[in-house]
């Protein structure tokens, strides 16, 4: 057990770093650039019941110190996420990956759930409730304690592995939803997901995203993401896994002196595809400039 | 794919808002012609997609215009100027396929990729004919570039300033064995509706990562969805499944 | 009438700038830097009922392009701001100013807008509905249609002048707070106020901020205004006043196209003394640069 | 206050954390000893504050340690490099009342604004005693300069491990007719518990604006709520309301 290792629900990381869903895949394009298991575990593509192609292009906009994306679930099914993508992820990753599940719908979640709870290469299912709710006007079924709840007993009844549940920050209060998915029996909470934003082309008069709006990340809302983890990690009793925009070691020291166990990278892994292994090489100089032993003691050391 | 560091060595104006910049570093993940770079500019998140103009030895020459306030820091960077470079990206052109004469069409920034791809034709043997396509004289670059190359070169302007008047369409002789195609979407769509052979299209599409990670550049193709990053640029006419 | 004036609640502004309160205090330090008349008008330091000294120090964290601030609205309160700040004020601006109220009880905010009514040179009244309730818990007013809306009745039953509702984005439906306050009786909206941010000293393992979390403001959350700015313009009948971030000419042309009919700038000020100067003096550019005739032409042009 | 841009002609290091930087440009808004300058460093949002340390014409002399990464950066700062900063701001040390013996206390980087004081104490003709603080001896800086402008200058560390051991207190003589003092608020606390006569104390404090706009400094005297930034840094001793 070394000096950056951590326990998620009972699962021994070998560090903290966790590149996000969505950044990277299934893996492979990485295991091209290094060793990816020297990661602690990574959350895999946002997978759907159904295959998804996602929103019509253009998907990206750039912001200061940040970028907006609707990709839109892109994905190729559960049923192809695994005849397909986890055998390939297999030859490149040799730890329990975190399964990453969106849905349209309460039984969307737990049938895709259900299937991926049955492949030992998952070691955790992490639940992503900023979805639109078809059944409820297209609402988000983070933005209600009640429908965040919900999902997270139907995903709960379907797996015997630890459940996270990933919130979306853009709601008045973080706490009500996250001590719902608490009692819904979360193994876990991870945050932030993106907070919705939008940029204009002034040369064309036209939103940048084809769909208007996105999901904003990047270093820009770590004070937000920070404040979050704060809040949610001293109001429930279940480990908490923090993102958003965490660009270096130093980051994911505040992300988890904020009271998270474990951090996940997201947007910093597009703009340097090395992001999360030179975070990971840097983490014990870090841990040595602010005189910490082992990177678990900081936990949540801010009251 | 691989991240260097890349020094410039020249960057100077071709026309009032297109750029030539030569950077000198370690190409060597750079294997075809129609691949790009993504370089990183100090106060922008994004890195910037720039396609390959030509490679020799550890020298590689990029054309850009300045579309926007990166690519104008950019026009601005003095030589010395040390980047941070992913390079070897995208699928780049298949040479395979595309007989004893194949015809290269290239509108504005969709000109420069066409230039290495001309050289490396050439160099195996081909008889290249070269058209470049430009809205007006004063945008026209590069066109003595590919004359020196042994192209049979064309320009056209849209305005009929200078070469022969309209589009490239336009100046598409009767025979030739293969296609090659780089250039604005309306461009794309003309010479697909024009083109007698079969051939291959360089599309444009705004990245988030441009290595294949973030499915920012998705598009669908009949072959299935394709990430114009990792799987294109480069689509073979094929292909291709016109959105609209 | 030129290029850049925009009309402001029947009130013709020379140009769409206007500091946002808190950043330019009662505007005469800026006067010894420039002549503020140049202007639109400026919403000068949030007055309350009671003299304030704020929160404790230190209230101010640097962040990644923006930073937080716990200031706590310090301000001599209602009865000096009247006496003492107004008439210095007098001296060197002399269009109608905009009078930003605090209170943290809805007969507070009628309490200290009644009194600033009466005062000739306020031409608008911005009520920041973001403080605390002390009746509800210290429940913030902008939270809550119903609060927010009971705000704005009480104020604008004490005054003639427009009144402006200043919104907190800390919020799941921004849209349904805005509807709430134009269906009581606001003449006009302004968003967005900071967003609750966090940042952590790791070699003391301390919050930065003394309170912990402060409002984040900056470039950084300009993504996050520009969309909330689209969401309400496009919900009300009402104009919008958008800030968040805007710290150039294009931004506030981003602002606008987005759907507001003027702008607050905010941080940028305390960054660059002369932001707003500079912003105003680089606009007819930037008009030209788009194509722009006149700036009102461009508001609300993304629909 | 002014905003400037001025010109780095020197950036080295006084002790392994502790650099002087000299810069050159239009200073005529700095007139005090005491005040400070607010100074633009790419890729930070917020300006440094920086005290004045010395002043010669254009040639400004500041004295900072390295805290975190915006100090860090400037620390790695050449010669050349233009810097945006905000001048003359604070309201600086009033030498009127100080007698004819003022006493001088510095502790760490509250040493560098009392070399101007001193300066100017001197050049009107004052009889000048200086005792700098220091923890230990490799971060003593600048005994030397304070000696060559003739005051008597005595350094202390905490560890004893140069000059008199112990804190600036322990080093105070019987006789002086008034005091100015800049350092941490630990010193400053005790220096107006040891003092016997009145005097003049520089605070510090996070600053938003550093010119009086965004009360982020601001803290309560006995003449009422004051902003370090611009009603201080230095405030008498009579007016100092001590939190806690």
């Amino acid at each position: 057990m070394g000096r950056l290792s951590v326990n998620l629900c009972g699962t021994e990381l070998e560090n903290p770093v966790i590149p996000a869903s969505g950044t990277f895949g299934f893996g492979y394009e990485f295991a091209e650039l290094y060793d990816i298991n020297c990661l602690g575990t990574f959350s895999f593509k946002g997978t759907t019941k159904e295959p998804r192609f996602g929103n019509p292009t253009p998907r990206i906009a750039e912001c200061t110190a940040g970028m907006i994306n609707s990709v839109g679930l892109q994905n190729p099914g559960v049923d192809e996420v695994i005849s397909r993508e986890l055998p390939k992820l297999k030859k490149c990753f040799h730890k329990p990956v975190m399964a990453n599940v969106s849905g349209f719908s309460v039984s969307d979640y737990a049938y895709t759930c259900e299937l991926l709870d049955r492949q030992e290469q998952v070691g955790f299912i992490e639940v992503n409730v900023s979805c639109p709710n078809v059944h409820s006007g297209g609402m988000s079924f983070g933005t209600q304690p009640s429908a965040a709840a919900e999902v997270t007993s139907a995903v709960k009844a379907v797996t015997k592995k630890p459940v996270i549940v990933k919130l979306s920050p853009n709601v008045t209060d973080i706490v009500s939803i996250a001590k719902a998915c608490e009692q819904a029996g979360a193994d876990a909470i991870s945050l932030i997901n993106t907070l919705m934003g939008m940029r204009i082309d002034l040369k064309t008069r036209t939103p940048v995203i084809k769909n208007k709006m996105g999901g904003f990340s990047g270093p820009a809302i770590f004070p937000i993401a920070v404040r979050m983890v704060y809040q949610v990690a001293n109001a429930v009793n279940i480990p908490v896994v923090g993102m958003g925009g965490i660009t270096c070691a130093d980051d994911v020291i505040e992300m988890m002196m904020a009271g998270a166990t474990a951090v996940e990278i997201g947007a910093a892994n597009l703009i340097n595809p090395y992001a999360c292994r030179d975070i990971i090489n840097d983490l014990p100089n870090a841990l040595d400039r602010y005189k910490i032993n082992n990177i678990a003691d900081i936990i949540g050391v801010i009251k | 794919m691989k991240q260097v560091l890349l020094t410039v060595k020249e960057n100077t104006a071709l026309t009032e808002n297109v750029f030539q910049m030569k950077l000198e570093g370690d190409l060597s993940e750079i294997t075809s012609a129609g691949q790009f770079v993504n370089i990183k500019i100090d106060n922008f998140y994004l890195r910037r997609p720039i396609s390959v103009c030509d490679i020799e030895g550890d020298a590689l020459t990029l054309i850009y215009k300045v579309v926007g306030k990166g690519t104008e820091v950019m026009s601005k960077m003095g030589v010395g100027t040390v980047l941070d470079v992913l390079t070897g990206l995208g699928n780049g052109y298949d040479l395979e396929l595309c007989g004893g004469s194949p015809l290269l069409l290239g509108g504005g920034v969709g000109v420069p990729p066409m230039y290495l791809l001309a050289k490396r034709l050439i160099k195996s043997g081909k008889k290249v004919a070269v058209i470049l396509g430009f809205n007006t004289e004063s945008e026209v670059f590069y066109e003595r570039e590919f004359a020196a190359l042994g192209c049979d070169t064309k320009v056209t302007t849209v305005d009929g300033s200078y070469g022969i008047k309209g589009f490239v369409t336009d100046a598409m002789p009767e025979n030739y064995s293969y296609f090659y195609c780089c250039g604005p979407e309306p461009m794309l769509k003309a010479v697909y509706k024009h083109s007698k052979t079969s051939g291959q299209f360089s599309f444009e599409e705004r990245m988030g990562c441009g290595f294949g990670a973030c499915m920012g550049c998705s598009c669908k193709t009949v072959t299935g969805y394709k990430r114009i990053c990792k799987d294109g640029p480069v689509l073979k006419k094929e292909e291709i499944l016109w959105e609209d």
